[in-house]
């Protein structure tokens, strides 16, 4: 939301707290880079920002069809915030079909920027527009500036060595070069950045240049614009910041814990949206003593990655639901085997193939559930794209600690998502190292330590220490294959309390907001943002709300029940239809109520805002 | 292959030997019964796999790899006990999977020896992709495959190796599905190592391992198997004492294909098709006699081998193809080692730090 | 238990309500084979019988060895009984193995046959016994009869042609026939099945009538055993009868279904115990048009399936809980595309391979949960073996009337066990029949049937109804790929809407006891036995305790809420660590309590009794 | 094949035609038009999938199948999306699983036309099991594979048709896998039915589509695709006009292996191998060619061809092979049929009541 602040500021300069601005075109016009570019600044600049890539599911759909579109929104900010916004302040439509598939979201009285040019009968036939929308007054509630933006980039172009073909592919610059003149921001990121990616290709790179200053030149010159906004920097913590996504924090998460435990990472993986970019991270980081296996498929990736666990190493795989679901049976076997080994799921929209593109929740119960027979395993998942960072640490630790696969659950909002990271100093990282058994004497594949109830990791390579493992019913100690009545009840309950007994190991469950009152909001994952700043809003609004964000969801934190029995009311908003919601009730009887929408895509803080006006009032 | 193809090249570059561990010398001095391990022996009375598990450990002191050194894989069946009984590291894996767990294994610890053992069914039903790939990459594991001609441990079932027609539990009315020929199929899959022996043949048996053992990259290696129980008699007709010479024949690079009791029968090519002469008679001489080549850049000489079956052919055992390629683990330890070489070990801070960052004082 | 009546009866036969006999020995021994001829003749003696055979997980372990060990228990009786018996009243042991792993479950008391033959050093040796337990007293709280079974045997075969070791194999017909003698039983099932099954090695035949008539021969004249006993037939409904186990009648209600469906059944499958026999059963059946098709893998089984589905035939696919962890992806499938298909889980003793031939039911959740984004699909448990042929046809009714694949969960003691069975009339059988769509002009892939949220059925062959699904969400009605957030949402609910309509579509949930009162017990699976059972002894002791039984596990009956408030407590014994528990608990917020113990086997009664009389007291 | 070894074997009998429907001569009458569905085409501008497609779409008619008896089963890729713009049902599975479906599909419906369409991802990658099990149980099926040497819908990674050392997105220092050649593993899975074209060769495409609709069991295409966003020109080398005929082998059954602009060059072979002649030099003739046989019983002279590669060889395309063999659905109805003729149609009432009973009054 744009509220104006010190009417005393010149005319022509209006200073916001927050925009919100939606880039939105063709694949073939390179919103995302546009969008990326737009980031990097506001984050050199200071500004705290949130972002929501929105890509097509097709790789390429024919040029100016609606499925066709691509989009890119970011929200900067001089305070605090933690989504990318409900709605967009300002609108970028590079074509009809863009307006078309965005202007839903414009409030009233939002700006919209439109390349006139692109309003061609042949494009608004492809959009499915009856009448051209630019002039048949459906647009009036909007504050429109049509900018003819094709011709003026490649006006700005001309003499330069190219197609015209080639000249159009940079009118996205002349996009953002506007809006860096509406916002006050610098172009030089971009234009170092320009130089550094395109220098060995002179013509491309001058020309991205002219047609990004072209646009922040119209900006300036043209009487469209009145006034121009300024965004101050954000207040944010001491530090030094990155801007990041969930999927490469994760990445740079999971190295790290490979240098915390001094153990190789392995990483096998089958590539799958969205999770295919951890893979394309880490195979950049061979230096690192990193070893990725493109598998032929799901259940090679995990069986590769329990093997290197069995040799020692810090094993990882990834995928997403449709691929979790194929490596469920070799899961069962990491907890039979009790290795570590960290699985993660980058959640997509589903059932079955779904909206490969969209976000989604509702793997919780697949990761708790989905194997055959009670196979406990602990599972963690990340609230903000720089958190995977911290969990990525966190399942590690788990995993070693207690000798078990556990499961990390992101999605493809946090993955692709990005925000402003501070990083963290590397003394400030936890040693998550285990030892490896070595004396033959006291080695016993099946004994465990008291406390935590792992038991040893003996290494092949380690004299004296042979021994078999499998999936077969191990007997308590030995480890040899049981079908003993009595030792499988046992082992069951071993396994069971091994994994429960980490809930003392992990942080309470904290709560943002009165320590006791009318409502608490329970949420996981990535309905972070929308939650908290909901109870923001509410809070603000004088009510007697609550948030409280598991990161911990098998085993839940020693204190969630007293925490929730803090409340009269307890909400849970998932992006499912109730997961976590059957889990605290069945845990403890609590009549929590759900606030469940699968739209493929974020929650809107105004919905939470709605729904818990709505039980405060019941 | 070729470079469009981007194969790396079979060439006829010797046999590397495994890396020899300091404890080499001890280790040589080592014995059958150092290799086997406390767990009671559990098959069938009279099960071809307890003479495979024999040679198994009687060739196991001869690669040079220390007892913890050496690690056994294998997925589901009554072969995929075998592990149990190694005095070895030995992973009992799920069904079909071992190859994966092998990889894995491999690439993490390029320093263990990983053999995996399988079965018909757990390689060549659940498992065939598995296998396909794990040759392809050529990850250095020796595959031992225990080809009984059946489903063993579910009691009786149809296999993918069982005869076309075949009546068994799960098809009364005999079996409508050609079966794989396992070797055809290895050699399709790029292994650079492949052969095949017999379960009594014990001597042929150990050296076919030691060969396995003793290449680097993937071996293929099918023991024709028994099991007196579910498939009694599977190969009788050819690997019986009094008939074996005659109807099976031994592999011997750059030796003529000759074999029979009499050793008068040989095997000549005419055009494409292998054809079986018996020397001295209408001409036929030694001379004309293929030669056996496992170190054919082509595997085509191979590939005519892996389909030859009695009663057309005789059997042949031995190694059909032992060709030298780049070994998976070894070409990710290149990368890393490349890697490092050229911007320096990983330095995690600088990571951490890299791209574009601001400070907030 | 058995219990004296009548004393006035002649000193040399006692009369007995049920008897419980375990015949135990060398997996060699042919103990499965004893106890099954047992079996058949008690049956069709009129006796209500129930069996529970215990199959060593090796082939063929080594003779004499202790993991060698088959066993098989039958409890027939006069009156109706419900399981297989806590403990065995008589227990015939052929070797020194077969007496170390199963005296333990003989009570004080009980009668032991032993083969005293058998009891040589090396024997002894094999089964871990420093002393000889016949000589040594370990025995004297059982009344032991030692029987030199071989010699007697060898001896009763004198002049046949026959090696010794092929003579030594009959000797369980000896102890079969000892058996016949001891509980009055007719020679003449047996006798005409080895007629039938050797008639071809008349010598063989010859052999085995010998050996049975000798060991009844021996009972008649030997002083050991002064009495026998009469156990005189049950009063079971009338009708006419088979024994039966539960893979075979699921194996006869899925051919029934095909025939009441008027579709033609395929079955693809991957062998895995304890789910093969239907494979094999039903590869016998292609008279009856069915089609089996054994599958490289589980994967590829529920694949062929799925394409027999749309194709239009009653499809159907089993295995065990690893092998429906692989199938969890395809399962996903079945629900995006809507399509009937039964999917049949012989449960047995995990996590991963565990106990492959040990009972369990802790798939429940796998079942459930275990596929990617919320996947809901109905959940059908028989109770009984009989029962496996009525819920194989309720499967494919709710599978066809839905559109919708249906998860059917027996259990390898469901599985192997076998009861008497009424076998029912035709014409008693439901009409499970649905008709395709035909009508071009009506026609759309996801436009819902009204009432039951089905969509409609149009196989290939069809003119004019030529369309496409696949796993990507589909549009409401037209069914063409969408990504729009409303319709995705909407789906979801619609499918979840469709399977919990199902609740009004079933029989309401039966009690057995009292309509309320102090204690509900509840259960779901192959315990219905083992609580029924307990509850008959609690209410004829006076408690109020009633027992319901749930048949439907996904959606519950609709009533299943009134009846668990209509009782101050709710136990729910269960196979596993709590999973109906949590299922119940999440849904009603009732406070019910699990019994759970994971041995492999099923409840005794008495464990049952005791955990209720444990909560009456509370 | 052998008995023993339960083979059925491979026949030099014509190709069966596939059953004619009544609505034949209509069906014929239909064009291309017809088999375009409502559903907007979706793949990058300049795929080689439209080129596919369009083939696909205009030998349709030929069969003699009317639209509604003709099945498009796909598995995930970019290729996945093929059955969507067919007007005849079609269904989009999961990631290499179409060749199950087909599978059960044609088991239950003998009377449907299946083609199955896969990507070297989706077919040799997680697929590849299926293939190998559908190929050897001679599925009737039409499997054509889209090899564009890459994951396309995933944005670039390598797949197993990849190049050794090939820099893709997973794969940054580049692939260490050895690539699979398709036709090889399609001939060692027993394939009846093995062929290769080209996207952009539309004529020969056409042709060898129609050829594959028309074998009676399974069938394996290869059809080499142009990526242009993620692997463009993967194929260039051999395909493009200006140099085609000099670098690709044109197989036709019975014909000598001739190729290049002025038709001198052939294909002789040398002992097992092949090797590139010019016609008129050194005394060559055109009688010392191999000349092509699709119908050779044991498919060595295919298995050689499936491993001749550009730049060693000049590239075969047409068809590998083709053999009639009995069909999966075939033999299970004649099983079913033998079993009603044996016993009578089955007797639900007689199945129940059937075995050991007792009554009880
Ligand atoms: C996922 C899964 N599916 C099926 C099974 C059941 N199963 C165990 S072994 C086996 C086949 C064994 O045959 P083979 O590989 O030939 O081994 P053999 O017993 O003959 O040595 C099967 C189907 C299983 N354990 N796991
Ligand atoms: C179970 C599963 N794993 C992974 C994926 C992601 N995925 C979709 S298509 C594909 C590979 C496609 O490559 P290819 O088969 O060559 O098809 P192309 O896009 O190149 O035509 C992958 C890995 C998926 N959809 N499902
Ligand atoms: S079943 Fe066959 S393969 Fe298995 S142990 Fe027994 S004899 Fe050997
Ligand atoms: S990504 Fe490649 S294969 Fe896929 S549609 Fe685009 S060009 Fe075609
Ligand atoms: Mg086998
Ligand atoms: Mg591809």
């Amino acid at each position: 939301m744009t509220t104006i602040k010190e009417p005393d500021l010149s005319p022509d300069i209006q200073e916001l707290e927050r925009v919100t601005i939606r880039f939105a075109g063709d694949s073939g016009d390179g919103m995302q880079l546009t969008g990326t570019q737009f980031t990097r600044t506001a984050a050199v600049f200071g500004n705290d920002i949130s972002t929501l890539p929105d890509f097509p599911a097709e790789i390429r759909a024919p040029a100016g069809s609606l499925p066709g579109v691509s989009g890119f929104q970011i929200s900067f900010s001089s305070s605090e915030i933690h989504t990318p916004g409900d709605q967009p302040d300002v609108l970028v439509a590079m074509n009809p079909a863009a307006l078309k598939t965005n202007i839903g979201d414009l409030p009233a009285g939002g700006a919209l920027i439109v390349n006139s040019d692109a309003f061609t009968q042949g494009n608004l036939n492809k959009a499915a527009y009856a009448s051209n929308p630019l002039t048949d007054g459906s647009l009036k509630s909007f504050t429109v500036f049509e900018v003819p933006i094709s011709t003026l980039n490649e006006r700005s172009l001309d003499g330069l060595e190219m197609t015209s073909k080639q000249k159009d592919l940079t009118k996205n610059f002349f996009a953002l070069g506007l809006m860096f003149w509406l916002y006050e921001r610098s172009m030089d990121p971009t234009t170092n950045w320009i130089d550094a990616k395109f220098g060995a290709r002179p013509v491309t790179a001058e020309a991205n240049k002219r047609a990004l200053k072209a646009g922040y030149a119209f900006g300036e010159t043209t009487e469209a614009f009145h006034t121009h906004y300024r965004v101050k920097p954000a207040k944010l913590d001491p530090g030094t910041y990155r801007n990041i996504t969930g999927n490469e924090a994760a990445a740079l998460g999971f190295v790290a814990a490979s240098r915390l435990s001094q153990r190789q990472l392995f990483y096998g993986s089958y590539p799958i949206t969205p999770a295919s970019d951890i893979l394309h991270q880490l195979s950049g980081y061979k230096s690192f003593g990193v070893k990725t296996f493109q598998a032929e498929d799901e259940i090679a990736a995990i069986g590769a990655s329990i093997g290197a666990a069995y040799g020692g190493a810090l094993a990882l795989t990834a995928s997403s639901g449709p691929g979790i679901a194929l490596k469920s049976e070799a899961m069962g076997l990491a907890v039979m085997v009790e290795l570590p080994l960290v699985i993660v799921n980058v959640q997509r929209a589903g059932p079955s193939t779904g909206m490969p593109t969209k976000n989604e929740q509702a793997d919780l119960l697949q990761v708790m559930f989905g194997r055959n027979s009670d196979s406990p395993l602990p599972v963690v998942a990340p609230a903000m794209p720089g958190e995977c960072f911290d969990l990525a640490i966190e399942a590690s630790r788990l995993a070693l600690k207690y000798m078990t696969p556990v499961v990390y659950l992101s999605d493809a909002f946090l993955a692709t998502g990005s925000e402003p990271w501070r990083i963290p100093a590397l003394s400030d990282l936890p040693d998550i190292g285990v030892p490896n058994a070595t004396d033959p004497a006291t080695y016993r594949p099946y004994q465990r330590d008291p406390h935590t109830l792992a038991r040893p990791w003996a290494v092949p390579g380690t004299p004296g220490l042979e021994h078999r493992i499998g999936g077969l019913e191990k007997a308590d100690v030995t480890g040899n294959v049981s079908y003993d009545p009595d030792n499988h009840h046992h082992m069951q309950m071993l396994r069971a309390a091994k994994v429960a007994g980490i809930a003392d190991d992990i942080p309470p469950l904290e709560v943002y907001g009165p320590e006791t009152g009318e409502l608490l909001i329970l949420g996981w994952g990535s309905t972070y943002g929308a939650i908290r700043s909901a109870v923001e809003r509410l809070t603000g609004d004088g009510r007697s709300v609550a948030h409280a964000h598991l990161r911990h969801l098998n085993p839940f934190p020693a204190n969630t029940e007293s925490v929730l029995r803090s409340y009269r009311r307890v909400l849970i908003p998932e992006i499912n239809l109730g997961q976590l919601l059957l889990l605290v009730r069945a845990a403890y009887l609590i009549d929590a109520v759900g606030y469940n929408r699968a739209r493929g895509k974020p929650f809107r803080i105004a919905e939470i805002v709605e729904e818990a006006e709505r039980l405060l009032g019941e | 292959m070729t470079d469009t193809n981007g194969h790396s090249a079979g060439s006829t570059a010797p046999i590397a030997q495994p890396p020899i561990s300091p404890e080499n010398a001890a280790v040589i001095a080592l014995t059958r019964k150092d290799f086997v391990s406390d767990q009671e022996v559990r098959w069938c009375p009279g099960c071809g796999d307890y003479s495979i598990l024999a040679q198994t450990q009687k060739v196991m002191p001869d690669f040079g790899y220390p007892r913890e050194n050496i690690v056994f894989i294998s997925g589901i069946g009554c072969s995929g006990r075998l592990p149990y009984y190694m005095n070895t590291y030995g992973f009992h894996s799920i069904h079909g999977r071992a190859p994966t767990l092998a990889t894995g294994l491999k690439a993490a610890r390029p320093d263990l020896m990983v053999w995996v053992i399988t079965g018909d069914g757990d390689a060549l039903s659940i498992g065939g992709n598995h296998v396909l790939h794990s040759m392809r990459r050529n990850v250095d594991i020796n595959l031992v495959m225990f080809n009984n001609r059946i489903y063993g441990l579910t009691k009786g079932q149809a296999s993918p190796t069982s005869e076309f027609g075949k009546r068994t539990k799960s098809t009364p009315a005999g079996s409508v599905d050609t079966p794989i020929m396992p070797l055809t199929v290895a050699l399709a899959a790029e292994a650079s190592f492949v052969a095949r022996s017999v379960d009594t043949h014990t001597e042929h048996l150990q050296y076919t391992l030691e060969r396995s053992g003793r290449h680097k990259g993937s071996a293929f290696v099918e023991v024709l198997q028994n099991c007196n129980i579910f498939n009694d008699g599977a190969w009788r007709d050819f690997t019986d004492r009094e008939v074996r010479e005659d109807r099976m024949l031994v592999l011997e690079h750059d030796k003529p294909m000759i074999f029979g009791k009499d050793r008068d029968k040989g095997i000549r090519l005419n055009g494409l098709h292998p054809e079986v002469v018996t020397i001295g008679q209408n001409g036929v001489t030694e001379a004309d006699l293929l030669v056996h080549d496992e170190q054919a850049e082509e595997p085509y000489l191979a590939l005519m081998l892996s389909r030859m079956f009695w009663p057309e052919y005789p059997v042949p055992v031995g190694v059909l193809r032992a060709v030298a390629r780049p070994t998976h683990d070894q070409l990710i330890e290149d990368q890393l080692t490349a890697a490092v070489a050229k911007s320096g070990a990983g330095d995690l801070e600088k990571l951490l730090f890299g791209g574009e960052t601001w400070t907030v004082e």
